[in-house]
């Protein structure tokens, strides 16, 4: 049983997608609410298991590396895959409120969502180079048509944008994979990392063509263009399940590569600085822009680009600290980042708008939706007790035990802008209404508690993460590959 | 186990109840103030038997693993109990007098659902183990007070919030290196009577060093050293418990409290003494005190002047453990509490002297003697407290420190220690005679008595008495002074 | 045999330069049809043959033939599409 | 070996031209051209890369490419049917 | 001498129509160009022994994309989209984007003159290992059984592609019909009665001799699907706005044959998509066909842009 859990863990959820797609939500979302009982429990079984036995492997069609291809549940693939499951879970509850009036969008919804949740799955557990740009190619396509579900002209063009650079980036990628293939022949990741010692120049080109193509689709910096509007732009549900777990997808694969076949280009020190140089220039950029937008959405999305260059500081770093680090930031990341989107959403469900300048004095109406933002925004800060203030610690550990203690300070920094962000939302809520203006405040929108309840449990799973570095770390286990 | 895990105990009962306030709603009043003063009590038993069971010797302490290698530790010593008695005995009082402060206004279930968050950071404070905990509450106590800075919610409040934030989060993250740097050096900075730095000043001396530097400009922020003290005065928009509060016990001692324990638990008064840091520490305290002494006289508005105050009078606590020997040190200690009892009658005076008759600046106050006159009783002891004038607490304090002084052989503490006094003189005198002497405005018609609300008088007299009676009663067994001589000589001794 | 399938071969060719040639040089689009059409049915019709005397065989031979009678057919139709696209457009801008 | 490796050289020029399209192209169609461009150039390398064996062509790459242009014309078709959503908004907004 | 003359040309033209097509400001010639452009590569898939790849370039590259392509340029219509604008960035931006571009293309081929035949590999093992007579080809054995996941998954990829295009909501079909000459002539039905069965027919054929020569599902389903644009284009087909539940069943049988095949055959044969010897051939020609049909249809909904398929007089 063990071993077919990571098939069922891809194909439970996309058969669910399937049923939907033949039979629509069902009555009273029964076909929906099964779609995700099937995607739960796998994922949560194979997690269990590879706690309980350690790496999980799948030989397909029974056939082994490297002819055929392998699916392996390590500690951390089993990690994102509880990721997926406990944001997915509870952004799925939030989605059976969000779509309750809108029929339509609720079906195309939960076709594509379980597709997306199979194909997440599949790319954590991918341990091949083909089928990985396979897997990655089927999150962005599942991806982008979710964006779509806002429905507007600028959806539109932001998905287009994300298509576009998606589409070349994984191209990009699959360029450096033709080159490692036609060196050594295997595309088995672990295979790889064995053969490809000493490959020289060769490998070192094709392991920049495939990690520029994964910073395309993480959305890292300089290519960072089409997120805020597609994050910003979707359904709330959406833009949860995008920032907390699409534009993961892509920064998984580049920290498994890392600790893999890309081993040796990825640590020579230039490469590890210029990653990391992008990955400061990420959370400077993110946040500064982060500062400055009008609205709540945006502010987030913006956020998100920034929270993603953490998770570039690992390279110059390169210890079981700092790799501890990016994932539990990863983690907490995604939790928080979800809790985030949904809040906003329901503020923006609730006000009818999402300016943060009109949001004076709305604090004591929509005191859960904020307060849930506060409680995310405190693991967005880094600030305790918070799973991001645990990531947080564990990467200025590490960084200074390398003796990199400028990048501590980026950290520190980081921490500091995103509080700026943060309680300049939170200042509006507690700031009263400017007694002249004789506005009372607009009709506020009742959320029910399908809207209420994930929002409440993803920003107390963000805040709970505080205290599950152990175990979680321990599920994690040490660096894969060479440097353990 | 349950005996054992105590501190943990206390400070759950703030923070239950601060949960059962948010969920609660606004609405339901009763139950609010139920649950307040319930937790209040309980936490004030739980407290109380702790105390015993250390002056027993029973060991409390409970740990859990957060990540490899690194625990969050709640423990209780005598340091500790100093603390969280002070707290416990405060808060209960400060509730209230809040719950008759706040009546009848807006958005009550948010501020004491974070007054009582805030109670449970300080009580985490005060119980942590190690600088990790301790951190993890200290954090945790500024994000718990900003609402309660801002409760106001007017663009003023709103723009201070700012200021607090700035100050308290920066001060955070510099502490923060600190701590992680004394972690990668693999000191996990367990807290422990004589320093736990394992030799380490010896094969880093330099690092050692400038992580102090770190931690002390960390908590120096909370503290209201010169010159991170700007957010305090500002502060001074919130609402009169929270002022009271933030000033007696929160955050002031919160930065104080976390000096105590790097001098004496994490670096030890030998590594003090062989890096030069205690002087350093004197040196800063010691311009603090000045400083903050002069700039209240410059103050028109009560508030602001006790503020100014603050600044000054918290610095004795660094002073003394500054010093760094057993007299100094009981001075400095001892303060930790007095001015918490003496600078809280004072806030809840001047909150009394805001709520009834609408008086902010000093000069609103001719006349008010004989309006309210329990209030400017309890006002003119805290003020002689603060002066240090026999047989006040603050005398206490000031006699201990200046005897530390000669004992450390830091004579050049004495003028200080007398030019202080000297000026909280110059800036409380003419309070105290405006209020009782000076001639009220024409347009007061001169009623006849017109005191403070029940609610808001009766804890102002109970936090005067007791500032009276610390001095008066000190050499009594569990009286504040003799406590700090127990922990004094467990320091020293051990 | 296979001398005469090259030589029919080159004379396919040969047809198709021309079409070629006409298309790029032609003034209009009418003309430039005639040219495509014409000269690249009987070239690839060339072709087919050539091919089906290479091969030396009947099936082979007959499966070029269901080829070359399906590519005139289609040819005919897009010119026809072309041709009336054109005119109709024209008609529209006089 | 040497008359291959034109094809080698090809494909790298339909990577470098596919990059430079995408770079300085604005319109979305002549983009999405430009990233099959480039990824034509990668399969091309691909199927060079499969000549390289001594026993007749590898096929795993062949896999591999018609997996990778499946999976190019799926995108692209989506992006050509959200390049003519954008028209029509814009054509909309215009009204 | 002559093959590496040829081989050159091929090889510059490719060039060649890839820059014309990226660099030309009329829209519509840039198109033609890559469908040449497509055309010639699958000759070069041709030449460099890989037929299978010829066929699905010719149908699915140059063909059916083709047709979405001029589809589209026909959609976006207004004369004033037929000009692309020119470069936004600064001549200087440009430049360096070139030299960019040089320098890649400079080391990429550099890379690919260096890199050796991955002999022992992955490759050697595919080659000498073809177990099953339905996977006789070596290419349709790596397709179906040795990475049959990734063929697995590239179909869920397509049918993301379709639920995607119903949501931008820009029936193509419908925005190319409205004006079109195809309307009144009696020509096309009739080219649509002949060439549709012939098509039906070679697209069968294909994805039946896929497994012991070149073809397979893709390329059978491409062909199948042209039938099907023809037969849209010819108004034998039109579109509708909603998806009956057949059709939806037809999108997906491929996926769901596939996945439930090597479901219920997991917990008997140990790992998923392993098939008993004597099963295998029957399931992966079953397999094949319901990929084949799937892919037909999702390939003609990409082309007509909505949900739905009705037939017409």
């Amino acid at each position: 049983m063990t071993e077919m859990l990571p098939v069922l863990a891809v194909f439970l959820p996309m058969l669910g997608g399937v049923l939907v797609f033949l039979l629509g939500c069902g009555p009273r979302n029964a076909w929906s609410v099964l779609t995700v009982m099937l995607s739960l429990t796998p994922s949560l079984l194979l997690v269990q298991q590879v706690a309980a036995v350690g790496t999980v492997e799948h030989h397909l069609g029974g056939w082994a590396p490297p002819l055929g291809i392998r699916l392996m549940a390590d500690g951390l693939s089993a990690l994102m895959i509880l990721l997926t499951a406990v944001v997915g879970g509870l952004v799925s509850m939030h989605a059976l409120g969000h779509f309750a009036e809108r029929a339509n969008a609720a079906r195309n919804f939960w076709v594509l969502w379980p597709l997306l949740w199979g194909s997440l799955n599949a790319l954590f557990l991918s341990a091949d180079l083909f089928n990985a740009y396979v897997t990655l190619e089927l999150v962005t396509l599942a991806a982008i048509p979710l964006v779509l579900l806002a429905g507007s002209a600028q959806a539109v063009n932001a998905a287009l944008r994300y298509l576009i650079l998606a589409l070349f980036g994984s191209m990009l990628y699959l360029a450096g994979v033709a080159l490692v293939y036609g060196l050594i022949g295997t595309l088995d990741m672990q295979l790889a990392a064995e053969r490809l010692s000493g490959a020289g120049w060769v490998l070192d080109l094709a392991a920049a063509l495939m990690v520029t193509g994964l910073l395309v689709k993480a959305a890292i910096v300089p290519f960072h263009l089409w997120l805020p509007d597609a994050h910003g732009g979707a359904p709330a549900p959406v833009s949860a399940l995008l920032s907390a777990l699409v534009v993961k997808a892509a920064v998984y694969l580049l920290l498994r590569l890392w600790s893999g076949p890309l081993f040796e280009p990825l640590s020579q020190p230039a490469a590890a600085w210029l990653l990391a140089g992008l990955g400061v220039a990420a959370i400077l950029y993110g946040s500064v822009q982060a500062l400055r937008q009008r609205r709540l959405k945006l502010v987030v999305a913006y956020s998100t680009v920034a929270q993603l260059g953490y998770m570039l500081l690992l390279f110059p770093m390169a210890g079981l600290l700092a790799w501890q680090g990016v994932i539990y930031h990863g983690v907490a990341h995604g939790v928080a980042k979800a809790a985030l989107f949904l809040a906003a959403g329901n503020i923006l469900y609730q006000l009818g708008h999402d300016r943060i300048v009109d949001m004076r004095g709305s604090g004591s109406v929509l005191a859960i939706s904020f307060g849930c933002f506060a409680l995310a925004g405190v693991s967005i800060m880094g600030l305790p007790p918070s799973g991001g203030f645990l990531a947080k610690w564990l990467l200025l550990q590490g960084s200074l035990q390398a003796g990199a203690w400028w990048l501590a300070l980026v950290i520190l920094a980081g921490g500091l802008l995103a509080a700026g962000y943060v309680f300049r939302v939170l200042r509006a809520a507690f700031q009263v209404p400017d007694p002249d203006a004789e506005e009372k405040l607009p009709e506020v929108r009742h959320i029910g508690a399908m809207m209420r309840w994930p929002m409440l449990l993803l920003a107390l799973t963000a805040i709970g993460l505080g205290f599950a570095g152990e175990p979680l770390l321990t599920l994690l286990g040490d660096v894969p590959g060479r440097l353990g | 186990m349950i005996y054992q895990a105590l501190p943990l105990w206390t400070l759950m009962t703030s923070l239950v109840a601060a949960l059962v306030v948010f969920a609660a709603g606004e609405s339901r009043h009763r139950l609010r103030i139920t649950v307040n003063l319930a937790a209040a009590v309980f936490k004030l038993v739980l407290v109380g038997v702790m105390l015993l069971g250390v002056l027993r010797g029973d060991l409390f302490l409970v740990s859990f693993t957060i990540l490899p290698g690194l625990d969050l530790v709640f423990h209780a010593d005598a340091l500790t109990l100093l603390f969280t008695t002070l707290s416990a005995v405060l808060w209960l009082v400060t509730t209230v007098y809040a719950v008759s402060y706040l009546e009848q206004r807006p958005n009550r279930a948010r501020f004491f659902g974070f007054f009582s968050l805030c109670v449970a950071a300080t009580m985490g404070i005060a119980t942590a183990g190690n600088l990790f905990t301790f951190f993890v509450f200290y954090e945790l106590l500024t994000l718990a007070t900003w609402p309660l800075v801002v409760h106001n919610g007017w663009p003023k409040a709103m723009a201070v919030g700012r200021l607090y934030l700035r100050y308290t989060l920066g001060g955070g993250a510099v502490l923060l290196l600190g701590i992680v740097a004394l972690n990668a050096l693999g000191v996990p900075g367990d807290f422990l009577a004589g320093g736990s730095l394992d030799g380490l000043e010896k094969t880093h001396p330099g690092l050692v060093y400038g992580i102090f530097l770190l931690l002390l400009l960390g908590l120096g922020v909370k503290a209201a050293v010169v010159p991170l003290h700007v957010w305090l005065p500002n502060a001074m928009v919130a609402p009169a418990p929270v002022s009271a509060l933030l000033h007696a016990v929160a955050v002031v001692k919160a930065g104080a409290f976390g000096i105590v324990r790097v001098v004496y638990d994490v670096y030890g008064l030998e590594v003090m003494a062989e890096l030069h840091l205690g002087s350093l520490l004197a040196v800063v305290a010691s311009i603090t005190i000045i400083y903050g002494s002069l700039k209240a006289i410059a103050q028109t508005d009560i508030k602001r002047r006790l503020a100014y105050s603050t600044v000054s009078q918290v610095s004795y606590i660094a002073l003394g453990v500054g010093l760094g020997s057993p007299y100094a040190t009981i001075g400095g200690l001892v303060h930790l509490v007095h001015q918490g009892l003496m600078k809280i009658t004072l806030f809840f005076c001047a909150g009394n002297f805001a709520e009834t008759h609408g008086v902010h600046k000093i000069s609103e106050l001719n006349g008010i003697g004989r309006r309210m006159p329990w209030t400017t009783a309890m006002f003119t002891l805290g003020a002689f407290g603060m002066m240090g004038a026999p047989p006040m607490a603050g005398f206490i304090s000031k006699w201990y420190l200046g005897m530390g002084a000669l004992q450390a052989e830091a004579y050049w503490v004495i003028p200080v220690l007398l030019a202080s006094t000297a000026l909280n003189a110059i800036y409380f005198l003419p309070l105290l005679y405006r209020a009782w002497f000076g001639r009220p405005a024409a347009e007061h018609e001169p009623a006849g008595m017109a005191e403070a609300r029940p609610g808001l008088l009766v804890p102002t007299l109970c936090t005067g008495l007791a500032a009276l009676g610390a001095g008066v009663l000190a050499g009594m067994p569990l009286s504040p002074l003799s406590w700090v001589t127990f922990i004094v000589g467990q320091e020293y001794g051990g | 045999m296979s001398l005469l399938g090259a030589l029919i071969i080159v004379c396919g060719l040969f047809f198709y330069l021309a079409g070629t040639v006409g298309m790029l040089r032609f003034p209009d689009v009418y003309s430039r049809l005639h040219a495509v059409t014409k000269a690249d049915n009987v070239g690839l019709g060339l072709l087919c043959l050539g091919c089906g005397l290479l091969f030396q065989s009947w099936s082979k031979a007959a499966l070029l033939l269901v080829i070359w009678l399906l590519a005139v057919t289609a040819a005919t139709v897009g010119c026809h599409l072309i041709a009336r696209n054109r005119l109709q457009q024209g008609d529209d801008a006089e | 070996m040497a008359g291959l490796d034109v094809y080698a050289l090809a494909a790298a020029v339909l990577m470098g031209l596919g990059f430079h399209g995408l770079v300085t192209q604005p319109h979305p169609l002549k983009r999405l051209l430009a990233v099959n461009v480039f990824g034509n150039g990668v399969f091309l390398a691909l199927i060079v890369l499969a000549r390289r064996l001594p026993d007749g062509p590898d096929p795993i790459p062949h896999a591999m490419v018609l997996t990778g242009i499946v999976i190019a014309v799926s995108a692209t078709a989506f992006g050509l049917a959200l390049v003519r959503r954008q028209a029509q908004d814009r054509e909309r907004g215009d009204d | 001498m002559t093959l590496s003359l040829f081989d050159g040309l091929t090889a510059l033209l490719l060039v060649i129509l890839a820059w014309r097509c990226l660099v030309v400001p009329d829209l519509f010639r840039g198109i033609v160009l890559f469908v040449v452009f497509g055309l010639l590569l699958a000759l070069t898939w041709a030449r460099l022994d890989a037929p299978d790849l010829a066929l699905a370039e010719a149908a699915i590259g140059a063909g059916i994309l083709g047709v979405l392509l001029l589809g589209t340029w026909r959609a976006l219509g207004s004369p004033r989209s037929g000009e692309t604008p020119a470069s936004s960035l600064s001549r200087w931006l440009q430049i360096a984007s070139g030299l960019g571009s040089a320098l890649l293309a400079g080391l990429v081929a550099w890379a690919l003159h260096l890199v050796p035949g991955s002999e022992g590999g992955a490759g050697t093992l595919a080659v000498e290992e073809l177990p099953l007579p339905a996977t006789g080809q070596p290419v349709t054995a790596v397709l179906l059984d040795f990475r049959s996941y990734d063929t697995l998954l590239e179909t869920a990829v397509l049918l993301m592609a379709v639920v995607g295009s119903w949501l931008a909501r820009s029936s193509l079909l419908d925005a190319i019909a409205g004006n079109d000459a195809t309307t009144d002539t009696p020509v096309v039905p009739a080219l649509v009665r002949l060439f549709a069965p012939v098509l039906l027919v070679v697209g069968a054929y294909l994805v039946w001799a896929g497994a012991h020569s070149p073809g397979g599902a893709f390329q059978g389903g491409a062909v199948l699907a042209a039938a099907g644009v023809l037969m849209a284009l010819g108004r034998v087909l039109g579109t509708a706005p909603n998806v009956g539940w057949l059709l939806r069943l037809l999108m997906v049988l491929g996926l769901l044959v596939f996945i439930s095949a090597g479901l219920l055959l997991m917990p008997t044969e140990g790992s998923f998509m392993a098939y008993p010897e004597r099963w295998a051939g029957l399931i992966m020609h079953l397999v094949e066909y319901a990929l084949a049909l799937s892919i037909a249809l999702s390939l003609l909904l990409l082309f007509t842009g909505a949900p739905g398929l009705r037939r017409l007089g």
